[in-house]
């Protein structure tokens, strides 16, 4: 088989921007959600809403954000709220459809780590922390997640629960009181990752072209569950392709040596 | 009734050791120059407030100034982390640092409420996440008509809240517009409030609805052009990200971090200074690594 | 997503006998026209909500559309009683009225609440007034870090919202400006939204963070210039006092009342042909004595 | 002695404008509030933070406002900012020195009445409620009055209370944990009360000029107290009159025959 013409991560975004649907109110996070949204928005979805925590509403960006409150978010935006609104009336009032995440750490039942490696305590590593996670992962519609499958980030015992996936499992989340319904879908360089629908445990769905089940077991910190029938990923089109890389080369720019 | 004095002043006068103090600044508007004036003065104990402690926040926590961090989330926007800030929770350096860690929407709300002169504020989170389980500020309550039980955490209620801001007119009625974050709530949560400014000019011509804080609930106002970068101040000037690049090299090692502050912030008298010192590094291609 | 549709599907299409529809605007952009479109459609049962009560809500009432009214200020403002109101509380007629009766910070509370997604509100409030003797829905809650005891009220949580703007944009994108009272909240806090507008726009080229409700969290748009007559629309057209001071003569006397609302509101089309017949009524001198 | 060139409203109106000190900010309540907190605006007092429920800062109207949420309040304030914020932030949150209210009943601990005459379930007068006075009257830093002198407003015993004065006396609002100090003064058309510092019940402590103590007992429905000191309010400068009916003049002009 020849060298396919894109990376596993340009796969991973445009996998992941193809579940986004157009109409859809999407909280969008930093880094790879966000590119995923606006890949989106730039293709298939064009009236998609994207919403940044930093206050923008329906932001429409040129260039990607480096950070989550960069000027292009606001200066494109439809409106700019205060933050204490943001969380209060768009959030936790029950406008969004889809929360979309990114992860250090992620374990079966898609429950999130942004905290600590470590003791919290003591920290091995001290990550940024929560943000709006906790709440989004609560609070949206559907929560879809976006990172990167390995040994150090699809693990077996997460060291601090920062956003709820499914908890324990089962109806966990609803005993519990979250409004939304929790992750419906995980997005890897690998291949795409579904909870079962009893169970809630994440099962490989698919695969993106190229990769094997057993490669994405390996780096699992869990036993991987395959589904039934397991899909293979249709490859990016040229034109996901070419609208990803433009975006990421505006961005550069953009951005100067930041993002080089 | 808004002062307009000097930053200098206004740290000297409205900050006092042992002080709460929140700078705030969603990304944008972040308060750089006063937090580089907090250092200069040598202020200590500070219990720091800021949803999202970055560069200015590193450098006051490397610095000294911090006795306990209260904040939602803690990194580099775009880089990764901030080494002074894991530094001080990792090794206790240069000081032990008391963590007290909330999630955004927490943060906000408790923002919100100092504001309303309300004790708590009431929402919908913590769900299924491990903070409660290390911090005992975060609690939860009943609803006396549901039953539904939701999550109650304290307000904020800072000494003095400090921002940034695009405008102020010659009274000291203040002015800003774009991503506005907590700012308005940080400043009515407070008892006093500092912020610098831009630009003052005669009458601020704001839209109807816009974001403004009148002149008699704010302490101090303080002239002075640029003071957010490397951040930004839309309609002023963007964000440097460089810098912020930058500072990844710059923070990660103590004495590299310690020689650059002594240099730009601790050696200089203002934050003209301060920029003018950057200029003179820049061009003498001084390596950070 | 906001459709574009005539008021009369709108109110067809969305509000339903016994639905609780909360009409908003204080003082400033009172959706007159959805008011009288509400009358002339018959609806019934409904459970009106609305801070002030004022001419919209004595026309509705006095044509025996609502069961329950929750409010915080009912009056004609700078003229006096409104005399359909207090017929209905007073008199039972044209039928019983529950009245549920709050406070301005708590309606403005429940509303910001319900926006919120939470079930209830907490506030400062209520102490020494007498009417949490009279309202259970008023309750009180112990903050659990300061054991102060604070009032405690349920959200509004509207079927439908109902509020006149300013400007929409082709997309159902709506502006307003000036005093905008609740009516973001009880947009957001109700299950469907009705605004009508003075004029729709290519673009809205609203300042940076103006009032805006996305046309994702609006269920229908409307069309209707001068839809908050005799109220006002900053921008557009002045508050109609002589309209005001008029009422108190046409509204004191129930067949007076029943009378002009017949001529002017049933009889009428829609809210182009009753401002047509206003016209007509003034320059044959009609008496409202 | 020569009838006086004012009247006892312009008097009243005068008297309580006069209280008001320039760059304090005050919480107005429509009509007669409204009339002395313009009047101190436009004479002693340029300063004056005039804040109306409405969601107007700073306003500074050329005419009086007919409703509390009058195009000229907004057009002239400094912000307009929405109802949950102006009670959320501004009054609850401690930011207002004065609320200044109007009442149609009172009694002598300066508790107000403005909802119902008669028992509560079937009024005999229904009159429009609370509005936004209860909590200025909870909140404010102190409360001023400012109501005609009558048998029908000054009464024994309210049928409701609607706004809380001093309750039932002495440190009963500081008992009950109400924030602000209450009620300070009450301006009439025939003089001036004040809480005894202790009992916390109203003594009449100025007269206006041409008015006696024994007109205020009469129209007064429990047995009024007087101070010891019992002053004379200055009457009206030419000033003021010139300032106030050149006030109303342009107010009539600007509502036409509803202000008429």
């Amino acid at each position: 088989m020849a060298e396919p013409n894109y990376s596993a991560d340009e796969m991973m975004t445009i996998a992941a921007a193809r579940l986004l649907k157009n109409n859809m109110v999407c909280f969008v996070g930093i880094g790879l959600p966000s590119a995923a949204s606006n890949l989106a928005r730039l293709t298939h979805a064009p009236d998609i809403v994207l919403i940044y925590e930093s206050g923008t509403i329906g932001t429409k960006p040129d260039v990607l954000p480096l950070s989550i409150g960069d000027g292009e978010l606001s200066a494109t935006a439809d409106t700019v709220v205060s933050v204490p609104e943001m969380f209060r009336y768009w959030l936790q009032g029950g406008r969004i459809d889809i929360g979309f995440l990114g992860a250090a750490q992620i374990d079966r039942f898609a429950n999130i780590n942004t905290t600590v490696i470590g003791p919290y305590a003591k920290p091995k590593v001290r990550l940024p922390g929560a943000g709006g996670a906790p709440e989004i992962a609560g609070s949206a519609g559907e929560v879809f997640i976006v990172l990167r499958q390995g040994a150090r980030t699809f693990v077996e015992t997460l060291d601090f629960i920062t956003s709820a996936g499914h908890l324990d499992g089962g109806d966990a989340r609803k005993r519990a009181g979250l409004k939304g319904k929790g992750p419906s879908v995980v997005i890897t360089d690998l291949g795409v990752l579904k909870p079962h629908p009893e169970t809630r445990e994440l099962e490989l769905v698919a695969l993106h072209p190229g990769n094997t089940k057993e490669q994405a077991i390996a780096v699992t910190g869990w036993k991987l569950r395959i589904a039934n029938t397991l899909e293979t990923t249709p490859p990016p089109t040229q034109a996901e392709l070419e609208t990803l890389r433009a975006l990421h080369a505006r961005t550069a720019r953009a951005h100067g040596n930041a993002a080089a | 009734m808004a002062e307009l004095i000097s930053l200098r002043e206004a740290i000297a006068g409205l900050i006092h050791d042992g002080d709460r103090v929140a700078c705030e600044g969603f990304t944008h508007l972040i308060p750089f120059a006063a937090g580089h004036e907090i250092i200069r003065q040598k202020k200590r104990d500070l219990a720091l407030v800021r949803m999202t402690p970055d560069i200015i926040y590193d450098q006051m926590i490397g610095m000294g100034v911090a006795r306990e961090l209260v904040f939602s989330w803690g990194g580099n926007p775009g880089v990764g982390s901030l080494h002074r800030f894991r530094d001080a929770i990792e090794k206790d350096w240069p000081a032990p640092l008391t963590v007290n860690e909330r999630s955004h929407a927490d943060l906000a709300n408790a923002y919100a409420a100092g504001a309303s002169g309300l004790p708590f504020a009431v929402m919908r989170g913590y769900v299924g996440n491990d903070l409660p389980k290390h911090n005992r500020e975060i609690k939860s309550l009943t609803c006396p008509f549901t039953g539904e039980v939701l999550a109650a955490v304290p307000s904020v209620r800072p000494d003095v809240a400090v921002i940034h801001a695009q405008k102020a007119d010659c009274k000291g009625n203040v002015l800003l517009w774009g991503i506005v974050g907590v700012q308005k709530e940080a400043v009515l949560a407070a008892k006093r409030a500092i912020v610098t400014v831009e630009e003052i000019v005669d009458a601020l011509e704001a839209p109807r609805n816009a974001v403004i804080l009148p002149h008699w609930v704010v302490s101090a106002v303080c002239l002075v052009p640029h003071g957010a970068r490397p951040s930004y101040a839309e309609g002023y000037y963007g964000r440097d990200n460089k810098f912020y690049s930058d500072w990844d090299d710059i923070s990660r090692d103590r004495e590299t971090f310690l020689a650059w502050m002594n240099r730009h912030v601790m050696s200089t008298a203002d934050f003209a200074d301060y920029e003018r010192s950057l200029v003179g590094a820049q061009s003498k291609q001084v390596s950070h690594g």
